[in-house]
């Protein structure tokens, strides 16, 4: 293991602020956010909760360039409420979609870092998740690419989930989390005997990285740093399914066969067994390098149905 | 009103919609053309199976290819909570539902649904709020969150989020603070046929998604329509620029 | 004719009582509560085993599920206070007496029940002192203790987790006392003989296997950048300035940043083999990097932890491993070690007052002091001489034949100026009196006096107590390393502008740091995750510690 | 929500010819801190909202030290604050004081 570094790309994902993301990710110098901090278009609702604004309600918005192509990006910041989805928060990311109909850049990357919707705005971030989820499919029908980058600890949950589901494609690391109920709200409706959350093996085994990457809930695993990221990126770009029925057609099969070949399943190392990885319970420690070996021989991993 | 009631209103000629399990299917003349019917009742939670039902009912309307309208009749709870579904994905399955529905409008299905019970979170999400036009019935309950909920999460006294829900739509649960937010586009009167309303619905179907701008007009969402426009303004300013 | 044999045909009585309820020496963990019923006497003394560590909590069910109109007025003498059970038999008149050391997890139910009456507390010592107490004034007639298995004549395997089990079998079997041990299982042969059969009267199978608490697991997650830069003071202030070798570190967050610090900013410091070779410490996950990187020549354990183990067995040239491999801890001898060996101990508390007293007490919790009062000490007994001891020494004491001279051990402080919730760590006077006063005790808990104090490190400085030469001075050095605090506004500007000049307070820039270099990329390790693979998969967190 | 505003004359004006930074998070125990130099050149001026009421004197404080030491002249800094420690805030400005100067 090598001392400290501070290159930016080799940067921990996990660890950057939503900032520090983009501007890694991006070529260098060319990210240019809209509605920045300056322009201080902070939520009207937090105040009456007496909760702190952020001055870019949680979400940076921008062009860059990727290898040179002209992107739209926009990146949640997990820690601040969570990354959820609050009024201006979600409307910063519509706006940058429907930007991209008119604009039709390379691609839109979406770094997801959200606990779903902000409950103080909860209206609001439910209806802008709807919205969201209708312009990533409008502009995959007009041919732009939208990739969802998902490591950051708050991960892709509740209606973040959703709309990940409805991107392209997605590369996810070890530490990203995909799902729609968390661990702990699970476990407050149903008990600890149907989700302890405390078990946190358990809940990376279901809800994490590897498990996504495995059953083809994500398309590309990377490693937890900017460069892994931006690797990802532009190949998942380069491979982006059409939007229209025969993908849904195939979407469909997909999920229905995992239904039919894992519903039996109680735990995740199960499914993997029956996918065909060796010894399953390894795969949790496994480096990535062993991982992406493993993964490239499991079938389910590879399809273009999204 | 039920499901029953609002299918015999819809389809005065009557129709072959069934459901199952809580989950809602078939089809009922609209217009002198089969209109798909799909949807969820009686309070039901929405999990993998139910999803990929529904978007199976969804993408065969779509190969048919006869552009005929769209019904998704929801009273549902929230997704189903369980360590099941979500290992195998039920982002994905939810995801896949609203993406159906959305393709299907994309092809020219005019896509209709009809909130008369409760529906909160990702079942919400998938099914009512994945169609071009969202209407109500008078004492349906979309929600996020109950009060007494939000209370525990914010640590607020539920009396003082009651006394502010009155005047913050943008939190509190209930259909008018969702027709307020814009997403649900329109009440209809469970005293004239639904037919005929649901037709109108149809005729006056926007181009675009207006949820922003009605949230905007109805003081619901005050800025979102602002901010994205913003943002979009700025990003073709930028563009331009080069 | 005086009766010489009192005790002993008590216990004979206690025994035959127990055998009813066994086979041999085997007591199925069904008839636990039948077995106390019978071998304790209302008064007794008892030590119901609660380490820092492992716990014999089967006992410690069975204890609270006796009739307490059998079994009533025990005075507990245990170190830890960790299980609710512990404190629910002094609710039920199970048990009335107190005398303890550490009480962490109970710590604020336990202040409740002081204030309540509903304990008789003798005092809350530390580990060495209730330890020599057993052989004087505090033996036990029972001790209820806990290991990983023993063969059916009651030899017993500890596990890597011995702690205290030794010194209290030591103290009640050989003065008279009934020795009860649960473990996870029986067997044939135990893997090593941590403490011999003939010491142990009953074993009890336990329904299931012993409770661990991962006390000493540090998630680098959680670091903030105010750690790092603590730590980088206390590398380059005090590790380097003194040379020190021979340590013990606290359970903290800035603690566990300086172990992570070393393969990094310690190496860039070139201080590798030149600081921290040796050291009395549990095995801490967060010590890995540096171990892996050469600088740990060995550590002496008090205890194990959660997931170490198959670390532990791998590296025996650094830890004390038994011949089945396992590591043998033993907290009485690490004790003395870190007393009597250690050149530093550096650990943190929740309230400094003006002279430099600290505690652990709160107004609502009474948490005791663990290792922190013995390691944190300058023990008078101490002959031998190292460059460490005897730099502080001439610090401390500017005249006189250097002959007769003492060294000093150092004990620093190392805390931020605010807790959590903003609260202050630096206070006029600490909430430990108020509780005194409250609950009739002689003496407030301090965890570590103000004459024992060297250093104050927080993140505004060090504060060096040995150079100060009167009661003012120390006072000025102390709130001039207190920050925004009332006691760091309160502060003389000039005077602690002079003490600066005299190297007594010492910024960060005095050190030659930028508080802005103190970035979380020099962690060694920035995730439980990189310290799994710095131990190349030997280290095994525990589930909760985890997120992949 | 408490706001608090500070006015402090500095005797040079920051280096270098950053426009704007923002550095920080509002999370708990954590802040962010925008700065823009829209001020004259000797003018800085320190607006915090901050939900942890009660500590106006430890932040009048931080911000004069900082200011003494950085000489932030021409700076307005806004403050979201998530109930971050002094020296958590220090670091905060220090920090941002050395991106403007970039």
């Amino acid at each position: 293991m090598s001392p400290a570094s501070t290159d930016p790309s080799a940067l921990s994902w996990y660890e950057a602020s939503a900032r520090q993301r983009v501007a890694a990710l991006a070529d260098p110098g060319s990210f240019r956010e809209f509605l920045p901090p300056t322009a201080r278009r902070t939520s009207p609702h937090l105040p009456l909760f007496d909760l702190p604004r952020a001055f870019d309600d949680g979400i940076v918005v921008g062009r860059a360039t990727l290898d040179g192509k002209p992107v739209l990006v926009a990146a949640q910041e997990g820690r601040f409420m969570g990354g959820a989805f609050g009024e201006v928060h979600g409307a910063k990311l519509i706006g940058l979609l429907r930007a991209a109909r008119d604009l039709k850049p390379a691609a839109v990357l979406i770094l997801f870092d959200t606990g779903g919707v902000r409950l103080q705005e909860a209206n609001a971030g439910e209806t802008a998740i709807a919205e969201a989820m209708r312009a990533i499919a409008e502009l995959r029908a007009a041919g732009v690419p939208v990739i969802g980058l998902i490591g950051g600890r708050a991960g892709a949950y509740g209606g973040g989930g959703l709309i990940a589901g409805t991107c392209s494609r997605l590369a996810v690391s070890e530490g990203g989390r995909i799902s729609v109920s968390g661990p702990e709200v699970i476990e407050t409706n149903k008990g600890a005997e149907e989700f302890d959350s405390r078990d946190r093996a358990l809940v990376w085994r279901t809800m994490g990285g590897k498990h996504r990457r495995l059953i083809g809930g994500a398309d590309a695993f990377a490693d937890d740093t900017v460069a892994a990221f931006r690797a990802a990126a532009l190949d998942l770009i380069a491979r982006a399914p059409a939007f229209d029925l025969a993908t849904l057609e195939a979407e469909q099969a997909r999920l229905e066969a995992r239904i039919a070949r894992f519903g039996d399943c109680r735990d995740a190392t199960e499914i993997w067994a029956r996918l065909g990885v060796n010894d399953p319970e390894a795969v949790p420690a496994m480096t990535t390098a062993a991982f992406d070996e493993t993964v490239a021989r499991v079938e389910e991993a590879h399809h273009d149905a999204r | 009103m039920t499901l029953a009631e609002i299918l015999a209103s819809l389809f005065p000629q009557g129709h072959r919609v069934r459901v199952a399990d809580g989950l809602v299917g078939g089809h009922g003349p609209l217009d002198g053309v089969e209109a798909t019917v799909i949807g969820i009742d009686g309070d039901t939670a929405l999990g993998i199976e139910g999803a990929l039902a529904l978007s199976r009912a969804v993408l065969d309307a779509v190969r048919a290819g006869d552009r005929a309208p769209i019904l998704v009749l929801v009273d549902s709870d929230s997704q189903r909570m369980s360590r099941r579904d979500e290992l195998l994905g039920l982002n994905e399955c939810l995801a896949h539902l609203a993406k159906a529905l959305l393709l299907a409008d994309q092809a020219g299905h005019p896509t209709i649904g009809l909130i008369y019970g409760h529906s909160a979170a990702g079942a919400f999400i998938a099914t009512a709020l994945a169609t071009r036009v969202l209407a109500a019935l008078p004492g349906a309950n979309p929600s996020v969150m109950d009060l007494p909920s939000v209370a525990r999460v914010t640590k607020l006294p539920l009396d003082k989020l009651q006394e502010m829900a009155k005047s913050t739509p943008v939190f509190a649960p209930g259909l008018d603070n969702m027709v307020a937010t814009g997403a649900v586009h329109a009440v209809l009167d469970p005293a004239r046929p639904l037919s005929e309303q649901v037709r109108a619905l149809i005729a006056d179907a926007p181009a675009d998604d207006v949820r922003d701008r009605l949230g905007a007009e109805r003081g619901g969402r005050p800025v979102a329509r602002a901010v994205a426009e913003a943002v979009a303004d700025e990003a073709r300013l930028e563009a331009r620029r080069g | 004719m005086t009766d010489w044999r009192s005790e002993a045909r008590l216990r004979d009585e206690r025994l035959a009582a127990g055998r009813a309820h066994a086979e041999g020496k085997v007591v199925p963990a069904g008839a636990a509560i039948d077995l106390l019923e019978a071998i304790l006497r209302p008064g007794d003394r008892v030590c119901l085993e609660g380490d820092n560590q492992k716990q014999a909590d089967c006992l410690a069910r069975a204890l609270a599920a006796c009739d307490p109109a059998r079994v009533h007025d025990l005075h507990m003498v245990q170190s830890g206070i960790v299980l609710p059970e512990h404190l629910d038999v002094f609710e039920t008149g199970i048990a009335r007496r107190l005398d303890y050391s550490y009480s962490g997890p109970q710590g604020g139910r336990i202040a409740k029940m002081l204030y309540g009456g509903q304990i008789q507390l003798g005092a809350v010592h530390t580990y060495l002192e209730l330890f020599a107490r057993y052989f004087v004034d505090l033996t036990p007639n029972v001790a209820l203790i806990a290991g990983v298995s023993a063969d059916r004549d009651g030899n017993l395997y500890t596990g890597p987790n011995t702690e205290d089990t030794p010194t209290v079998v030591e103290a009640t079997a050989f003065k008279n006392g009934v020795v009860v041990a649960q473990v996870n299982q029986i067997v044939d042969t135990v893997p090593r003989v941590d403490i011999p059969g003939d010491r142990i009267d009953f074993v009890v199978e336990a329904d299931r296997p012993f409770y661990v608490e991962p006390l000493f697991t540090r998630d680098p997650a959680a670091m903030t950048e105010t750690q790092v830069l603590m730590a980088m003071m206390a590398i380059k202030g005090i590790y380097a300035e003194y040379g020190i070798t021979r340590l013990n570190h606290g359970i903290g967050f800035g603690t566990a940043a300086i172990e992570l610090l070393l393969p990094t900013y310690g190496e860039r410091l070139g201080l590798k083999g030149r600081i921290a070779t040796h050291w009395a410490l549990n095995p801490h996950p967060t010590l890995i990097p540096a171990i892996e990187s050469g600088w740990v020549k060995q550590v002496h354990c008090f205890g194990s932890e959660v997931g170490m183990d198959r670390y532990i067995r791998a590296r025996p040239d650094v830890f004390f491993t038994g011949a089945d491999g396992s590591l043998r801890s033993n907290r009485a001898f690490c004790q003395t070690a870190g007393l009597y060996a250690c050149d530093l101990f550096i650990g943190s508390t929740l309230q400094i007052d003006l002279m430099g007293h600290s505690s652990t007490v709160t107004r609502d919790r009474v948490a005791g002091f663990g290792g922190a009062p013995n390691m944190g000490s300058d023990p008078h007994g101490r002959r031998h001489p190292s460059d460490t001891w005897m730099k502080a020494g001439r610090e401390a004491q500017t005249v006189g034949d250097p002959l007769l001279m003492r060294g000093r051990k150092l004990v620093v402080q190392l805390v931020e100026t605010f807790g959590d919730k903003l609260v202050p760590t630096f206070v006029e006077r600490l909430d430990a009196m108020e509780l005194a006063k409250k609950t009739g005790l002689e003496l407030a808990p301090v965890m570590v006096y103000a004459d024992d104090v060297t250093h104050i490190v927080t993140e505004e400085g060090i504060a060096n107590l040995l150079l100060c030469r009167d009661a003012d001075e120390r006072e000025q050095a102390i709130r001039g390393v207190a920050g925004y605090t009332e006691i760091g506004r309160g502060r003389d500007r000039a005077k602690v502008e002079e003490l600066r000049s005299r190297g007594i307070v010492r910024r960060p820039e005095d050190l030659g740091i930028e508080p802005l270099d103190a970035d979380r990329a020099l962690l060694a390790a920035k995730s439980i995750k990189d310290l799994v693979h710095w131990s190349g998969g030997l280290y095994d967190p525990p589930a909760k510690f985890r997120n992949w | 929500m408490e706001s608090l505003t500070f006015r402090h004359t500095t005797q040079k004006p920051l280096p270098g010819s950053v426009p704007s930074a923002i550095t920080g998070v509002v999370a708990s125990g954590n802040l962010e801190v925008l700065l823009e130099r829209v001020l004259p050149p000797d003018a800085c001026e320190v607006a915090i909202e901050t939900p942890v009421t009660g500590y106006a004197a430890v932040w009048e404080a931080v911000v004069a030290d900082f200011v003494a030491r950085a000489q932030p002249g021409g700076l307005r800094i806004s403050i979201n604050d998530g109930g971050a420690r002094p020296d958590t805030v220090s670091l905060r400005l220090r920090q941002g004081a050395r991106l403007m100067e970039a």
